[in-house]
């Protein structure tokens, strides 16, 4: 058991998925000599070599589109993608190639590629920097999708991720990279696709992920004071959902909340509103509210706190629930 | 100052490297030769033969609504088999939608191509599962995955090594429209930042649907390589013997180490783009007759028998051979199993989700209540 | 008044679009000489010039991001991209770009763009060749996403869209190109984005748009003919959503279910479910169920009518909505 | 058979245009000359003084916390201050985001640039609303932009008239990094295309943060243009006076209708990548010293006092000028006016839809809420 902060953690789980399974490359731009402008990298190429640690040029396409075919070839190549907004450039190799080899080849050949994006707002950057496009990866079919909340669930997930002989994009909160927390690298982790309930409460439950799990459990620890319940539910994975985890608690509950930092228009908040609508139609005693990124391109850093969902912001949309 | 490199005036290397010439003389050419023996001629003109047997009936299968669509390579045969008789193990050959004369080549039982026309199946191959990448229809998305591949070949190190016939390449087709998408240019990059043993094997037919090369490019395609610190060839597509002449040496140039080769081969799509398109549109018959005077088959036929190294009888099995496989296609197009809908939740992922599963299970439920209403 | 197909409605709409402004270009591939796979833009060249109907060059990201250069001086390109899934090459020109110039200069520059996408199944294609990606588009903000239904709105909403400062991402139903209806030249249109009652009806409301709003009317009728009243709204515009239209539908019958053929998970659906069961929460008498495409990648075309809603499986959810 | 074009093979064109060498002599070369005055020379070192005296304050307004972040484009102010120099109305100039010193020729106040790095601005420029295009952070996005550009001044009429006073071109800046991007490589495919009149000027500053250009390309980026039919130049991009000669007659070419080039300004990035790079990870002092050799404005700076153009009084006069820029600068990006959540609604369409109109009223009444209970 140590103390480590996310980043470290993900290093640390890199290198050991390096070292497991000499198939495992990583390839991104700067990840080598530079270790990755958030040095979650760092170290790495000197200790496994040029030949697993690529820097790649500089075009996404190109780096998943060639990572597609060395994974054809049985290597289980992880890509760094710099920042959230630039996925875009490979977005077609991801959701036309990548998700869909293996249903293309009936089932033959697989994809088991990771493509880690650091992502989320609240770290001060220019546009493009600070942007959460995982509901894009979620809808689209052949993909996992999942996303830590701290060191770690980072340090196993990212080598849960790896193993896994599909596609996953790994969604980083770049805002949490220097948040520590006790990593047990010996401890049996939770399967990666399952659901965890963080703060267990009664009154009602937060949905939510990445980033925004950390505010939500503060939130739950402000709603305690003022004697409230709250359960806050890390979903971790965006694809599949752990649907069950999810009904569960709001059955439990009665009332639910998603939080996330992207557009709320098709936001995963959508979706889970509209499962739990449907499944928990008669446990629920409000509608399902959600707590997001307003409906506009990400503003200037200036008011980005204001834009990003916040404790307050989660808050409020409790009050309306149980005001219901 | 005097206009740099880069404009229009024409090149040396923009007259196509012929061996074989459309009348059927062999001709040299100061780089390039053709080694192999007139059986083995021989043996591409049965290839080019059957193949474009095997895409007449596919296109009559198309008319007679068999099969949804079809992209026929009419008028690519040498091109095509030329090119995949240069390859050999541990090769990988990445096609686009339109290699069908590579598939034969590599082994693939035409039937399987009729399946992803016909709408049974998706775009792999029961009968030749690797060696031979999928079919793919984004343009140029497979140049890429060809990029990759070759650079799975320098890890396990299956290039530069003193045992030549351990080495291997990657051949990877496209077409001349290809080379305006971001992604081929991009694989021009990563192929020549990895030195990567990859040949870009650029069919230009002259067209991209109904636009003409000279919209995508205003200089010879082949030059585009130059500019991304790799060589191009341009050769006469239309003739088998530079085609393998040229790609052999491409192969194993890459093979040796010695990074990436764009090979253009300079042909014409004697037919439509697929069965969905009409040519007359945007094409003169005129321009089709010219191209239809240096038909690949017709050159190499004439060679043949020019040297007495086949003749009427040779021809005459061969003819019945085509018709036989062109039975064997008619019939195994309808006998390609109908495909279960229920079968496709299967193919997502590696482990299906509790999600994709109950899916299923819920559509299941759902036919079977048609079948009990129908009892 | 005249009877024509979509096809044809949509071509005299872009004529009509191209003679009343200079500045509206049409580019695409294939567009010019052939007229466009599709024919829709067959004959333009030769009226209008190849200045102004131009055949692109085969790169999709090259005529979104040339297109952008030519809005930027003023002029209103409308680009074809040539079959649904051939716009993700194009996906981070419109999503970082043509989505938020507008913001990106402070409101200075718009694009007034529109993107032509023929769209959805049941032709019996090949792969790429039967999607429906409008959920990618309208969890986007700054872009506007449409989609006709018929060759009167065709006509208009084509015309609409061109003249929108605003850029457009234009579905258009492949598979309804040839199918007929009244188109009157002179009638004043509908607002573009504004939803429309095809059908009345009062025991539940099918919410659909595209090529799914035929299947919904054809389930309305048979549904008659059992004695069920659906209401059929064509939601025509999918963002912005006619919220009101939506809710002022729900309310009356209090039950809804959303059709369409993208894949169910952060389809269209699960952002009206989530919508209405916020807005709606106690007139609501069932949950919103969704009738989609399953969560699978396009299947081989053998299969697709099973893939597809279809007036079988609407109506199958009818009955589970009015069972609730 | 030998190796053929396209290989590392060295090219005359390889060796910067070059006009004024390191140490302030000027030198002759057979294609290109610069044919302005001294004074002309003197104002390019004020603009290159003053640039890097921007440049400069806005580290120096990042490192304490003024600023997120400040790409520099200390080392690369001749390369921005010839090429910008160059232009001329009607001209359209499409920046990326180092272009500082391009800027400020244009016309656009710095403090509208910090506004962009402060976070209290987007990408536009209120004091230039016109000319000089947004930077663009999604390395060559803007190329294709440029690209459109010059399609429409080939509408407008702009292009090849006998008025040349008239016409127009469109010079678009790029890194060496983004040579890889698909997205430029199209823009070099839709611009041979449309033989639109764009200048590609690309500042080869060595590194992609910290990636070498060497691993983007094998061969010289001007090289790159020559695949695509249109010419590349490589000049010192060190060296203001044949960076302005060399972009004059690219523009003037293009202007003319004369179709695209490509210019790779051969210069470095004395600084860091951005003000969160440490360029110490991947780069060596040797290196960094040996460019700092090449100092762009020491040589303008050698020859103008070598000739008596200026002399030590001039120099005083333009610190003076530079410092009170800075304090310009300081006190400007302090009274950036900090923007309102509540604007962002009014800017992300035309006509903003009903439902961001009660999503933006429903923040100010919740934001509102928030003061009540203060109260
Ligand atoms: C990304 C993408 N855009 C558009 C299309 C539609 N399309 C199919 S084939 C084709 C022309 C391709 O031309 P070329 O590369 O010359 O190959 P050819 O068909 O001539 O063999 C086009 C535009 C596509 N398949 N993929
Ligand atoms: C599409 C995209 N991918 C990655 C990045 C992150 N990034 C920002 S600058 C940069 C390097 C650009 O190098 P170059 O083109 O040489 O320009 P320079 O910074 O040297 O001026 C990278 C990779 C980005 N901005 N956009
Ligand atoms: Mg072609
Ligand atoms: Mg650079």
């Amino acid at each position: 058991m140590s103390t480590m902060t996310m980043a470290k953690a993900l290093n640390a789980g890199l290198r050991r998925a390096l070292a497991d399974d000499p198939k495992v490359l990583l390839a991104g731009e700067d990840i080598g000599r530079l270790g990755g402008v958030f040095r979650i990298t760092e170290g790495l190429q000197a200790e496994f070599g040029e030949d697993r640690v690529i820097d790649s040029p500089l075009g996404e396409a190109g780096i998943v589109g060639t990572a597609v075919g060395l994974a054809l070839r049985g290597f289980r190549p992880v890509v760094e993608i710099q920042f959230d907004g630039f996925v875009y450039p490979a977005f077609d190799q991801i959701v036309s190639q990548v998700s869909r080899m293996r249903f293309r080849s009936h089932g033959r050949l697989g994809v088991p590629m990771v493509v880690r994006i650091p992502y989320g707002g609240g770290i001060g950057a220019i546009e493009h920097h600070s942007e959460s496009p995982e509901a894009y990866f979620a809808h689209t079919p052949g993909l996992k999708v999942v996303t830590p909340s701290n060191p770690l669930d980072a340090y196993w997930m990212i080598q849960q991720a790896v193993a896994d002989d599909d596609p996953v994009i790994f969604f980083e909160p770049k805002r949490r990279y220097h948040e520590k927390g006790e990593v047990d690298v010996e401890a049996e982790p939770l399967p990666l696709y399952s659901a965890r309930v963080v703060t267990p409460g009664t009154d009602a439950t937060l949905l939510t992920y990445g980033p925004m799990v950390r505010t939500c459990v503060q939130a739950a620890v402000a709603a305690a004071e003022e004697g409230r319940s709250l359960e806050v539910v890390d979903l971790r994975s965006l694809s599949p959902l752990d649907d069950e985890a999810v009904f569960a608690s709001v059955r439990r509950t009665g009332r639910a909340v998603v939080v996330h930092e992207a557009v709320g228009t098709l936001g995963l908040g959508a979706e889970l509103a509209a499962r739990i609508q449907q499944e928990c139609f008669y446990e629920l005693q409000a509608p399902v509210l959600r707590v997001t990124g307003y409906d506009l391109p990400y503003p200037p850093s200036r008011v980005e706190d204001g834009y990003l969902p916040d404790l307050d912001r989660v808050l409020d949309a409790v009050d309306r629930s149980l005001a219901h | 100052m005097t206009e740099p490199a880069g404009t229009t005036a024409t090149d040396p290397g923009d007259v196509p490297v012929q061996l074989l010439a459309p009348d059927g003389r062999r001709v040299d050419h100061p780089d390039f030769a053709f080694t192999g023996t007139d059986a083995e001629i021989a043996a591409h003109l049965r290839d080019m033969v059957l193949t474009r047997r095997i895409d007449t009936e596919a296109t009559a299968l198309q008319r007679k609504g068999e099969l949804g669509l079809w992209p026929p390579l009419l008028g690519q045969e040498a091109a095509q088999i030329g090119s995949a008789r240069a390859t050999r193990d541990p090769d990988l050959v990445v096609p686009s939608y339109r290699e069908h004369g590579v598939a034969w080549c590599l082994g693939v039982d035409p039937i399987d191509l009729l399946g992803t026309f016909r709408g049974t199946d998706m775009v792999d191959w029961p009968s030749r599962p690797d060696g031979f990448h999928l079919y793919s229809f984004v343009i140029g998305t497979q140049t890429l995955h060809g990029v990759g591949m070759a650079m799975a070949l320098q890890r396990e190190h299956r290039v530069g090594n003193d045992d030549a016939a351990a080495n291997g390449a990657v051949v990877v087709y496209f077409g001349d429209g290809a080379t305006s998408q971001g992604d081929v240019n991009e694989a021009f990059v990563f192929a020549a930042s990895a030195n990567a043993p990859v040949v870009f094997f650029c069919q230009n037919n002259q067209y991209a649907i109904s636009e003409p090369t000279s919209l995508q490019s205003r200089i010879p395609l082949y030059r585009r390589a130059a500019g991304f610190g790799f060589p191009g060839v341009r050769v006469d597509g239309n003739d088998v013997l530079a085609v393998q002449a040229v790609t052999t040496w491409a192969l194993e140039r890459a093979r040796r180490g010695g990074g990436p080769v764009l090979v253009e081969a300079f042909t014409y799509r004697m037919g439509a783009h697929t069965t969905s398109d009409d040519p007359s549109k945007y094409r003169t018959r005129d321009e089709e007759g010219e191209w239809g005077a240096r038909d690949p088959i017709a050159r190499v036929k004439a060679y043949l028998l020019s040297v007495g190294a086949i003749d009427q009888a040779w021809l005459d099995d061969l003819a019945a051979e085509s018709e036989a496989l062109a039975e064997r296609l008619r019939a195994g197009c309808l006998a390609l199993p109908e495909p279960l809908l229920a079968d496709q939740w299967s193919n997502v992922y590696a482990t299906t989700p509790d999600r994709l599963v109950r899916q299923r299970e819920e559509y299941l439920a759902y036919e079977a209540s048609f079948a009990e209403e129908a009892r």
